[in-house]
């Protein structure tokens, strides 16, 4: 059980249930696939050693947005056979930029792609960088304390905005 | 064959196209957020691929103001659908054209 | 009549708060643990059926040996459930109860019709039927649970009688003297 | 001693350990339900399930104690539930209502991992907690993986395509959010203390983690602050926690997700036989985890007494040298502590009459999270000024 395969077994869970996301008829099945390709992610950040960032990964994504996602889904009541099958155009058009794709991934793998920077020094460096929590806090409250203010303010500012949204005023539903 | 970072960067490519075309051919709102979501997780997957491989701490610091971000993102996202919701009974962009005529 | 406004006094703080509840709660919820159970593990231990209990009707005998019933069909027709279904029969002339002339052929009692609500003992001149201490019917199919004459004597069994007004009717018959 | 199990592979031992959890967790959260049961009998004046004994075992002498405890009513329960016909109503979803039992189960075992059970003393004297995973998040991985748990509830509710379990998936779904604020916030405190200025003259490096054992280590330390348990040191944050535990397990009196009166048996309704019990099964080992956590964070996990540690027994006693002997004790006492809290989750269930919906939500989004905030802003200045 190499990180190799276990790279790869997550990476295309990731994928494929992310292309699952697009194709699903089903608005919950979507959220559902939504779910396991954000947990395949988390644990794409465990290979790389950023344990807080895939705790937190489940935590906030997994653990709240999808849930979110899923209660407005049944709240508004629009799940289940809500997409028309896709134009021929559409798919045509999907393919080309399909190629496209693959033509840009195979031209970046075939210039040498980017250098794997000092792959030997990560293996023996003591504490894996993005490992200890330790780290995070310092560098969270020293050099980025500035961005950690404004997230915040970003976040009150985002909390009042929902309130605001959902709140009901008088006479404006009446305006259609 | 290792995994080095360039596996990575494929994968994080890869959720991020998915992600794109998703916002292109889906029509339900909802959907689209979804995807939305897939191609701000597909940049973390890079941020942290590049982070780790470069021995910095940046990149999961600025995975962490994602995360952040993202969710505040989805809460007032998720409010707007719904307020949309309430006043036009539809989520389907293509229902959405009060200023086509 | 007056209308008196009671004044409800406004919760205090600890009340508000529902702790100072939970906790007296928990307390006699606490003292009910250790306290002995109830009930009757039933099977084994019978509850006491008081005196003048309603069960299952039964048909019952005077101490001689003599079953009671004259299939007089009172308690037949007062039955409110029509549970109780009697063949009148004549008692045979070579019988020491010849002179009482009738008795049950047939006597069935529903149990899945019976409300046990006790007319039929109420009604029965003769005080035959008994709705006794008898608590529990069952049986595996509605056939069972129709009590026929013989289970219905079964269950009844005898009863003390001071009046044997049969006996007392013969006797006076004996000596000339038809009331 | 144990080199052996060292040395075999490394997958081996991690599929050891998974059977190993699944193997404690499903009876103890069976016997869980059967304690359920007496409780509730004993509190209501009667004896409880108290008959059943397989034929064989009848003639063994003295066996009558644990026939009158229930014990084989439980693997009749059992047996039972796992023989049953497993019925799939025809119009439902059907992937998603086989896998929502299965999602239920994935967290509720998963968080295992994180949770210290025990402490043991090395050659080096040195006490050594027993864990799985001694990982520095701790704390976050049981909340992030248990925040998981949500979604069998709404995967359940929704499947079922019926309207009570759907009301019950919504309503779960809205609950699990909200009380998941409260209960985050109010375990803040207890880490800045034992990452605060407090800890820096403490044994060995206690900053920088979230983990439960370093928690318990710091209510292990010697002197009146270091040996108080945090149930004196933040009785509002053990409040809290209580309270939102209550409510993240779906317990009475917040039961408003599967009330049996209202919403027949909410997302449970069209269940039967085993599906039906993998969800219980989920239930009651969400009730042992938290138990275990609220336990490991304000009640000093393995240590017998408040100002009394497992180290200090394990010298009084005179077994300190024998790592086997002070792992059982400490395990046992962890153990006894936690089936304490659960009996105390019964006892409240069987005390306290179940809250509305709307006064679930009103207590969690309008009391209890600016209760939570308060405090934590509270013990941070508190913390701060030490």
């Amino acid at each position: 059980m190499s990180p190799d395969i276990l790279f790869y077994f997550f990476a295309a869970l990731t994928a494929g249930s992310a292309l699952a996301v697009v194709l699903n008829k089903n608005t919950i099945a979507s959220a559902l696939c939504l779910l396991v390709s954000l947990v395949g992610v988390a644990a794409i950040f465990v290979l790389l050693d950023a344990f807080l960032l895939a705790a937190l990964m489940v935590f906030v994504y997994a653990g709240a947005v999808v849930a979110l996602f899923l209660f407005i889904v049944m709240l508004l009541d629009t799940y289940g056979g809500d997409r028309k099958p896709f134009k021929k155009a559409t798919i045509v058009s999907s393919g080309f930029a399909l190629a496209l794709l693959v033509l840009g991934l195979v031209t970046f793998a075939d210039r040498g792609a980017l250098e794997t920077p000092a792959a030997e020094a990560s293996a023996t460096a003591v504490v894996p960088v993005g490992a200890s929590l330790r780290a995070y806090g310092e560098q969270l409250f020293t050099t980025y304390l500035l961005p950690v203010q404004i997230v915040g303010f970003l976040l009150l500012i985002a909390m009042l905005g929902v309130i605001v949204l959902s709140k009901k005023f008088e006479g404006l539903e009446d305006v259609k | 064959m290792t995994v080095g970072l360039n596996e990575y960067l494929y994968l994080s490519a890869i959720l991020f196209a998915i992600g794109f075309f998703g916002v292109l051919l889906r029509k339900n709102t909802l959907i689209i957020y979804m995807c939305l979501e897939l191609m701000l997780v597909a940049s973390t997957v890079a941020l942290v691929a590049f982070s780790h491989f470069n021995r910095t701490m940046d990149g999961n610091v600025f995975v962490f103001f994602i995360l952040t971000v993202a969710a505040a993102e989805v809460a007032v996202g998720l409010a707007i659908i719904v307020a949309l919701f309430r006043r036009r009974q539809t989520i389907m962009v293509e229902e959405l054209n009060a200023l086509k005529n | 009549m007056a209308v008196i406004q009671v004044e409800r006094k406004p919760l205090t703080f600890a009340e508000r708060t529902y702790i100072p509840q939970i906790v007296g709660g928990l307390r006699t919820t606490l003292k009910h643990l250790f306290r002995k159970p109830l009930t009757l593990e039933y099977p084994e231990q019978r509850p006491v059926i008081p005196v003048g209990y309603r069960g299952v009707p039964t048909l019952v005998k005077d101490p001689n040996g003599r079953e009671k019933c004259v299939s007089c069909q009172l308690c037949e027709f007062v039955c409110p459930p029509k549970a109780i279904r009697i063949t009148p029969g004549e008692i045979p002339a070579d019988s020491t109860n010849a002179h009482v002339e009738k008795a049950p052929q047939a006597f069935d009692i529903d149990m899945l019709r019976c409300i046990y609500c006790g007319l039929c003992q109420e009604v029965c001149p003769e005080e035959a039927i008994w709705l006794q201490n008898q608590f529990s019917m069952s049986g595996y199919t509605r056939a069972e649970m129709v009590n026929n004459k013989a289970k219905l004597y079964e269950l009844g069994g005898t009863l003390p009688d001071s009046h044997f007004k049969w006996d007392k009717k013969k006797s006076a018959e004996e000596h000339g003297n038809a009331h | 001693m144990f080199d052996f199990y060292f040395e075999i592979p490394h997958w081996i031992r991690l599929v050891v350990q998974g059977l190993a959890v699944m193997l404690v967790m499903f009876p103890i959260a069976a016997a869980c339900s059967m304690a359920e049961r007496k409780i509730a009998a004993w509190i209501q004046d009667r004896p409880g399930p108290n008959r059943t004994i397989a034929p064989i075992l009848a003639w063994v002498p003295g066996i009558g104690f644990l026939q009158r405890l229930g014990l084989f009513q439980l693997a009749a329960d059992g047996g039972k539930f796992a023989f049953k016909e497993d019925a799939v109503p025809g119009h439902v979803n059907k992937l998603y209502f086989i896998a929502a039992p299965i999602i239920a189960m994935i967290p509720a075992l998963t968080t295992v991992v994180a949770v210290p059970f025990g402490a043991y003393i090395d050659s080096a004297g040195k006490l050594v907690p027993i864990v799985l995973a001694n990982v520095d998040l701790g704390i976050l991985v049981v909340f992030a993986v248990s925040s998981l748990g949500v979604y069998a509830v709404i995967l359940a509710g929704w499947a079922s395509n019926s309207k009570f379990p759907f009301l019950g998936g919504i309503r779960a779904s809205a609950q699990l959010i909200s009380y998941e604020l409260s209960m985050t916030l109010s375990v803040l405190p207890v880490f800045l203390w034992t990452n605060g200025p407090l800890a820096t003259d403490a044994p060995g490096s206690f900053t920088g983690s979230l983990s439960l054992a370093r928690v318990v280590e710091f209510q292990s330390q010697a002197g009146f602050w270091g040996g108080a348990w945090f149930i004196f040191l933040m009785p509002l944050s053990a409040f809290i926690f209580l309270v939102a535990l209550f409510a993240e397990t779906n317990r009475q009196p917040f039961d408003t997700v599967e009330s049996e009166a209202d919403l027949v048996n909410s997302f449970g309704s069209e269940y039967g036989a085993f599906k039906w019990s993998l969800f219980y099964v989920a239930e009651y080992a969400h009730m042992l985890i938290g138990s275990a956590i609220f336990m490991l964070l304000f009640f000093g996990g393995w240590n017998p007494l408040p100002w009394i540690t497992l180290s200090d027994v394990a010298h009084f006693l005179g077994f300190a040298h024998l790592p086997i002997v002070t792992g059982i004790v400490g395990i046992g006492i962890f153990v006894g502590k936690v089936l304490a809290m659960i009996f105390f989750f019964m006892w409240v269930r069987w005390t306290l009459p179940r809250f509305r919906y709307d006064q679930v939500m009103a207590i969690g989004w309008k009391k209890l999270l600016p209760l939570a905030i308060a405090n934590l802003v509270a013990y941070t200045i508190g913390i701060a000024l030490l």
